[in-house]
């Protein structure tokens, strides 16, 4: 294929596929993401879609979105707003003009732009002018005719044959960016091999769309983006979901323990559990239970009974699952929680984002009743923290909250391969035949993690659960056994500090801001702080993954600024819980509650108003 | 295996050191040592028995034996036990509970326990009131029962706990009574020794809030004449002289006299808990006094796959095959690239 | 009472101005037009109307319906409409509810409703899937479906519907199709008018993640020959031409030509739907595919008291002789003293 | 009856009766509080008990005991330390004789002290030498003897007969401090009036125990406590949960609602639900729930349906509620949620008293979800609070959470009854007529509450749920709209300040410390106080009911004080709160975690170290 077209470079570009949820836009973002990541590109990807199934064609609560942000240089971010929109209908145009760069792209169907999708879609006319887009670089392509054209040869039915117009749309999009077919051909080939007409139609509708941009002349000039500068080693794309079953997984082979997840689904976190449950070849037992109770209850059992027992979950889930964390924390064995946190309260808005959990997974037992809480802050380091989560749990006897969002769980991004034996070994405590007789609340000095006897063993057989006990695992009422062992349990997790690496500022060591954050919204708070001190501001970043307990050196950073403004998408949980924890800072604060990320835009436009305020 | 050789254990060998801590009287007294004295003859090492359970009286049980034991949160005894037999099927997994326990909060747990068929055994004490809460109704109290929180006699029905059991798919259902430790005994063998889940309802006598509540038909005195214990392949024969049995009237069991109408010990119903087709083991496990002799014994047991060993099968058979043997293989698996 | 007076609605009148979200195709729109149509046969005014709901795809139903509606949390219909019905006996209250939502996680508030015998209409909405999160197995998934939590096929028995409810102690349990809009209007309606707890099955299609899973008994050209719909009163009878029917043999179903070995229409089992004993009721509930036809219709009808008005009975009759009628009464009853 | 002995006049006592499970100690201390407020004492009661029904006979984990604590002038907790201890048995000295007064009496049954029972209670030999009893006022009573010479004629059963021991006992109380016997003696003829023998033989028991006393001039000079100085009124005593019920019920007829309760039983709850299900003849709905889930959403359904809704539990049964909170936080109806607290975590000390429910209640819930939490401080207040607390959910359309604990729930006190003209009234923010078409979301433009469409209603059907809504009740997922309602529901719970009273200082208005304190531990704090203030120091007590929203004027009352300190039965969860919520102050701490109430001393001891160093 030549280009007769100009083609210019750039560092990097935000492209977002969007259509009826019918219309396969998360596949047609997912084949433009993997075919720039072999490439070479840095990104991010983030998919965007509707609580209902299919939501009523045509309308705007219906329109699914993907969004890739593409690079030359390191990306942390999806992007906010898109270079290159493609619309498969109307309603299409009217969810995502406002996110379009003044004087981007527009790429729609033109044969969906009947009368009928224009009014659905909640316009009265004609989309483009109503949007006031006239500026921008609309191309209306006939999309439906031309697939209808291209495949007719074919004797496909008419349903086939539209279904190909997503791979007509990334066909153009290819060429826009000077992209190779040759992976989501291959793609197809191996998809549909036993079914290669299926195969066949979708690559010349793919073909037929990159022909006709080219014929167009559709973006001049063509953008092209070099490979990125990245280390060297084996990547793959990664979602956060993925990354986090990925990472218990990889935790229990260290441990030399078997896989236990007991989980109920739901949106955004059932991703983890079916990735779970589709890697028996590792052993990985998986259950789904009948409620997020059995979930938990089935998860405490198989750890009881030796396993790394993992339960997943999201916000409403968790709520659910207090009363057992309790029960968790009181017979002190090793629990994984994972909560990938969605738009709140109740069910709230389920599919999409926030971080409004954090207070629950603190507090949100009865009684006195600390856990570990951590947080991942990038798809692919749902890994790490997957696997950091079940190290502490294991070797600490304890319940871990893992925090993710669904920003992390749908997102993805490349990631570089770890290899096993990098990763660190992970030490059960488990009892031995020099306990008896066994003292199940009896502690390790250092930790003060009681050690873990597994049932099966002779001679260990003891008792343990929800009453206060003794040393011995007698059930006692004694007024100073039980503060002794509120004690004890708030140290032990406390201890967990020992453990954990400081806090490291990115960016400016010391200042005029530091911006803190926490979890999923790392990769929006660095770019903007990246761009900040591009423009010559003093400000850093402390961005959090171990919530509870803290690293040890937060004082020490956070007096070395000016000013400190906690952002995160919620309220002020994160903000509030410093104030507690480290009351002699004032905190300013970032919010936002909408079930969406951050935009760069306005992280920056805050801070610098923060900044320019005495 | 490790079970196959023959453990000799005493009673004694399975109690704790800590202080039984029931009312005088209660009858988990009697359960706990009947249970004591079944484990002997399971011929199952000690250390691989796991007693777990939810909340209540009777769910103090786990302390009392030398075993290892999971004293759980209330109505999740089901669900934890699911937990700890699926990670490790070699364990003899019981889990102990209430009528509130199982029935009330854990009523989910307890049916999709049974749904799934997961080898475990669950001992439900039925005394048909909260023991710990001191008193108040439970959903197997009879309708009309004055207790704390129904001061005027409760306006709910009761569940009939076999019928319930046997509607989630129960393959095995059976019931005794708590102070007749030899029937008790031998039944905790008999569920113990199914593969698949277990209920045994145990007629339990609270001294305190519930006294006596199973008496109209356990009493010493009129027991013979008012329950009827069954057993596989035998006639269904009752009374203080083995003078009564059951018979099948249309669709319906009837009580007869033997030597009345010219019925005979060969006309009545022979019992067959193994047949799999619940019909007549519904009607069984649903006869109440005064119109029936309450059942006793193992009602119904019929094999079936269980849930833990379906779940290893499953995972062997995949690995046997699989590509992917280890984390390494997994993280390079489908599509990769290298940057170098 | 304001119910006597004769409503005359159209379908229309209990359409909401909130656009209908399910997938084109999806089962759910059959069932919400015979939801309509069945409440304009009912007489009751439509502000006595509240659509309670879990939460799933079928649980979005209360939003189409221009009657008082509450979309609850997953699970707990049963309990939320338990409770808007103790509170105000008067309401006509539906609970709309998935397999998912009813049976996994909801599983022991819709056993202890049926058990209470409160008088509410639960709709179960069969898909055999988790439809709302996009296509997981539920409790009533035929073991081996290969869906997203089980890729090698499901090792879990599910639950029969039917058997369920009666085994927590249902007294009305029916079973239809959702494309069937005609019976299902019929059953709707006499759901609506059994007083005590109805549980009405709906075998529903989910086009996108199960999508004809009741087809192979009710795909239009097999339903007559595997379906059959009972009818209070009438004979089993089923097929294409009518040509089957159902008889007793000994204690189990079975399937007759008539005409073949001399049988004829009156050899066949007459339903009785209002028998409290369910034997049969149990055997007609748990019919498959393909020793025998699935059972459609009103499968069990059985009157009872309810739980609502029992206490509400309760309530009144006690206030009758009470001597404490307000606050102030109570206040200043039992043990005070003055201090002057 | 004559006395003999002298007599004198004391301005308190504190007197504990304990025994076995089975010894009737709990109806023993009732009888003599009873007898004690009808003479006009102030007094408070606790009783405390295991949480076995009935631990094992004659062992310390067995011992049930009732502490009473009555006096002239006002009294306020029940007392640290017995000035009488009557002890049924040894182990009823091993677990209560730290806690006599030095040189206190102490009366225990003699036939009692066998062998055998010394050796159960954790004796070797004598129990009164091994406690270092020999300077105390012992009274070593042949009780179960005397009781069976008493009793001879009566021709009762062993057993019925020993069970009377407790009556002989509590005569002998009654004669130390010169108490008519009156009272109980009618109590008994009413009991058991269709059982005349009982009746007799308790009241043989009663009176052969005041003689035996005054015989062996048991106590001698015998104290007398004069009636207290209290308004006048008419009086009953009452626990804090039949308060709770009570205020309950009270409140929906000033509301011209109905009182349903959807409640599962959990100690120490369940009287509130006991209370209610008895008061059918005020027509209130009691649902015994399968669950707490059930529980609170039969009540939320109830709520739906126009009752005031109300469901009780304890700290494990509030985990477990926290999903259906959430809902009704969207679904903005009424709800009142009492949280009786016990001792945690987990099942922890089920049937102790403990403050550690606070975060939960304010944070255990999924996304940004704020309700308003208020607590009761006294057994009768219970009533006041949960009153206030089903006005302000019902005028907020807003679930509220009211705290008590199991101090509260089980003490009692003598409450001066008031009288229901003198309550406010409580207006439901219905919707009429006027509102079709009614919009569920609408808000009223000062409370922000939205109204209250009862299903029945012609013409206001409408839909609620959990899914996030625009006003007209439209689910919607439009990030502005989200965000909007966050704040709305926030908003809505803040403004209940609006109508709340003022924090009151109580003590010194301003000065060199400030007792900060919240709920069950008020008695505590204001002894403590008072005591601290007669001994000259500066110091005042700051005790909220209002925990969410806060008063408004606390900045303002804190400022006053050179100290702070924050004294709460738990690890420092409002001390926490405070932090958040007012950032500029520092606090110091007094924490038990020990399932008991503070005692006087130790609180007394810690301000003094508190206010002594600089
Ligand atoms: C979450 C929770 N809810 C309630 C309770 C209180 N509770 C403890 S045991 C019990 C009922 C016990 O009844 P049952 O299971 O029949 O046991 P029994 O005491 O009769 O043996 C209840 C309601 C609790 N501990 N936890
Ligand atoms: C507490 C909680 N757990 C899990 C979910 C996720 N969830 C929503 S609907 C659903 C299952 C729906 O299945 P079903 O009830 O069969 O309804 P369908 O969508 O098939 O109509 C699940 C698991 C949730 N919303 N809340
Ligand atoms: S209260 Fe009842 S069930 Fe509980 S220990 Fe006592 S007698 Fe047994
Ligand atoms: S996913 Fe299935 S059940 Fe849900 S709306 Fe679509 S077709 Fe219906
Ligand atoms: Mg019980
Ligand atoms: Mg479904």
């Amino acid at each position: 294929m030549t280009k007769n077209s100009q083609v210019i470079e750039r560092e990097e570009v935000v492209i977002r596929f969007s259509g009826d949820s019918g219309d396969g836009m998360q596949l047609t973002g997912t084949l433009f993401s993997d075919t720039a990541a072999l490439f070479g590109n840095d990104l991010s990807t983030f998919p965007d879609y509707p609580a209902e199934i299919r939501a009523p064609q045509g309308t705007v609560g219906g329109v699914s979105g993907f969004q890739v942000h593409l690079g030359h240089s390191e990306i942390n971010t999806p992007g906010d707003y898109a270079d290159v929109l493609v619309a498969m209908n109307p309603a299409a145009v009217k969810a995502n003009a406002k996110w379009v760069k003044q004087g981007g792209t527009i790429i729609f169907d033109k044969d969906n732009f009947t009368d009928k999708n224009i009014e659905k879609a909640g316009y009265k006319s004609d989309p483009v002018s109503e949007e006031k887009l006239e500026t921008y670089n609309v191309i209306a392509a006939p999309i439906s005719s031309m697939v209808k054209e291209a495949l007719k040869d074919f004797g496909l039915d008419p349903k086939s044959v539209l279904r190909t117009k997503n791979m007509f749309a990334l066909g153009m999009v290819y060429w826009l960016f000077d992209r190779k077919l040759k992976y989501t051909e291959q793609y197809f080939d191996k998809k549909f091999a036993r079914n290669p007409e299926i195969a066949e139609s979708n690559k010349v509708a793919l073909r037929a769309g990159y022909y006709y941009a080219e014929t167009i002349e559709a973006l001049n000039p063509v953008i092209k983006i070099e490979p990125a500068q990245i280390a060297k080693g084996t990547y793959r794309n990664i979602s956060g979901n993925a990354a986090t079953a990925w990472g218990i997984i990889a935790a229990a082979e260290k441990a030399g323990l078997k896989v236990f997840i007991g989980s109920y689904p739901i949106t955004p976190a059932t991703g983890i559990l079916e990735e779970l449950a589709a890697r028996k070849d590792l052993g990985v037992k998986s259950l789904q239970a009948e409620d997020e109770i059995a979930g938990i209850c089935t998860a405490l059992g198989a750890s009881f009974a030796g396993n790394l027992a993992v339960t997943s979950t999201s916000g409403p889930g968790l709520a659910l699952k207090s009363e057992a964390i309790g029960l968790a924390v009181m017979a002190e064995l090793p629990l994984v929680v994972i909560n990938v946190q969605r738009g709140g309260p109740s069910t709230g808005l389920p599919t999409k984002t926030e971080q409004a959990d954090l207070m629950q997974a603190l507090y949100g037992r009865n009684g006195e009743c600390p856990v570990v809480v951590i947080a991942a802050s990038t798809p692919s380091d749902c890994f790490i923290y997957a696997f950091e989560a079940a190290k502490i749990a294991v070797e600490h006897m304890t319940p871990v909250l893992l925090l993710t969002d669904g920003y992390l769980a749908n997102g993805s991004e490349p990631w570089k391969i770890p290899s096993m034996k990098d990763l660190p070994k992970i030490n059960p405590p488990f009892a031995d035949k020099k306990e008896i007789p066994f003292l199940p609340y009896k502690r390790d000095c250092e930790t003060l993690a009681r050690s873990w006897a597994i049932p099966g063993t002779p001679g260990l057989e003891h008792r343990i659960g929800g009453l206060e006990k003794t040393l011995k695992g007698t059930v006692s009422y004694i007024p100073e056994n039980h503060e002794m062992m509120v004690k004890f349990r708030a140290d032990k997790v406390a201890k967990v500090a020992d453990n954990i690496p400081d806090l490291k500022i990115w960016g400016e060591e010391s200042g005029d801001l530091l911006v803190v954050g926490w979890g999923g919204t790392k990769g929006y708070l660095m770019t903007a702080v990246r761009e900040l001190q591009s423009e010559g501001y003093k400000v850093g970043l402390a961005h959090f993954n171990y919530i509870n307990p803290m690293p040890k050196n937060v004082n020490d950073a956070f007096s070395k600024f000016r000013k400190i403004v906690v952002a995160e998408l919620n309220m002020g949980q994160f903000a509030d819980y410093l104030r507690m924890k480290y009351q002699d800072f004032k905190y300013a604060q970032i919010n936002k509650v909408q079930g969406l990320p951050f935009t760069i835009k306005e992280l920056k436009e805050k801070c610098i108003k923060l900044l320019e305020e005495k | 295996m490790a079970e196959l050789k023959n453990f000799q254990y005493t009673p004694k060998d399975f109690k704790s050191d800590q202080e039984v801590r029931w009312c005088p009287g209660c009858g988990d007294h009697a359960v706990l040592n009947a249970v004591q004295k079944a484990l002997t003859e399971l011929g199952i090492p000690k250390e691989k028995f796991a007693f777990i359970s939810g909340i209540g009286c009777s769910s103090r049980f786990p302390y009392y034996m030398d075993t290892y034991g999971f004293h759980g949160i209330h109505g999740r005894a089901a669900a934890i036990a699911t937990g700890v037999k699926t990670a490790n099927p070699e364990l003899s997994v019981w889990d102990i509970t209430g009528d509130g326990d199982a029935l009330a909060i854990g009523g989910n747990h307890f049916i999709h326990a049974i749904r799934r068929n997961i080898d475990i055994n669950i001992l439900l004490f039925n005394n048909e009131i909260y023991g710990l809460t001191k008193g108040q109704y439970s959903p197997t109290s009879e309708k009309g029962l004055m207790t704390k929180t129904s001061p005027f006699g409760t306006v709910e029905e009761p569940f009939s706990v076999g019928e319930l059991v046997i509607g989630a798919k129960g393959k095995f259902f059976a019931r005794t009574i708590d102070a007749n430790v030899a029937l008790s005994t031998q039944i905790y063998v008999e569920a113990a020794k199914h593969k698949g889940t277990s209920v045994v309802e145990v007629l339990q006598n609270c001294v305190i809030f519930n006294d006596g509540i199973h008496d109209k038909v356990a009493g010493r005195e009129v027991r013979d004449d008012r329950t009827i214990i069954l057993k596989h392949g035998q006639p269904m024969i009752f009374g203080k002289e083995n003078e009564k049995g059951l018979v099948l009237d249309g669709l319906k069991l009837k009580v007869v006299k033997l030597g009345e109408n010219g019925i005979s010990g060969k006309n009545l119903l022979v019992h067959d808990a193994q047949e799999a087709n619940p019909g007549i083991q519904y009607m069984l496990a649903n006869m109440r006094y005064p119109d029936y002799p309450v059942a006793l014994g193992v009602i119904r047991s019929v094999e079936g796959k269980t849930y833990d060993t379906d779940v290893e099968e499953q995972i062997m058979g995949i690995q046997k095959g699989a590509k992917i043997k280890c984390m390494d293989d997994l993280l390079n698996s489908g599509s990769v690239w290298k940057v170098e």
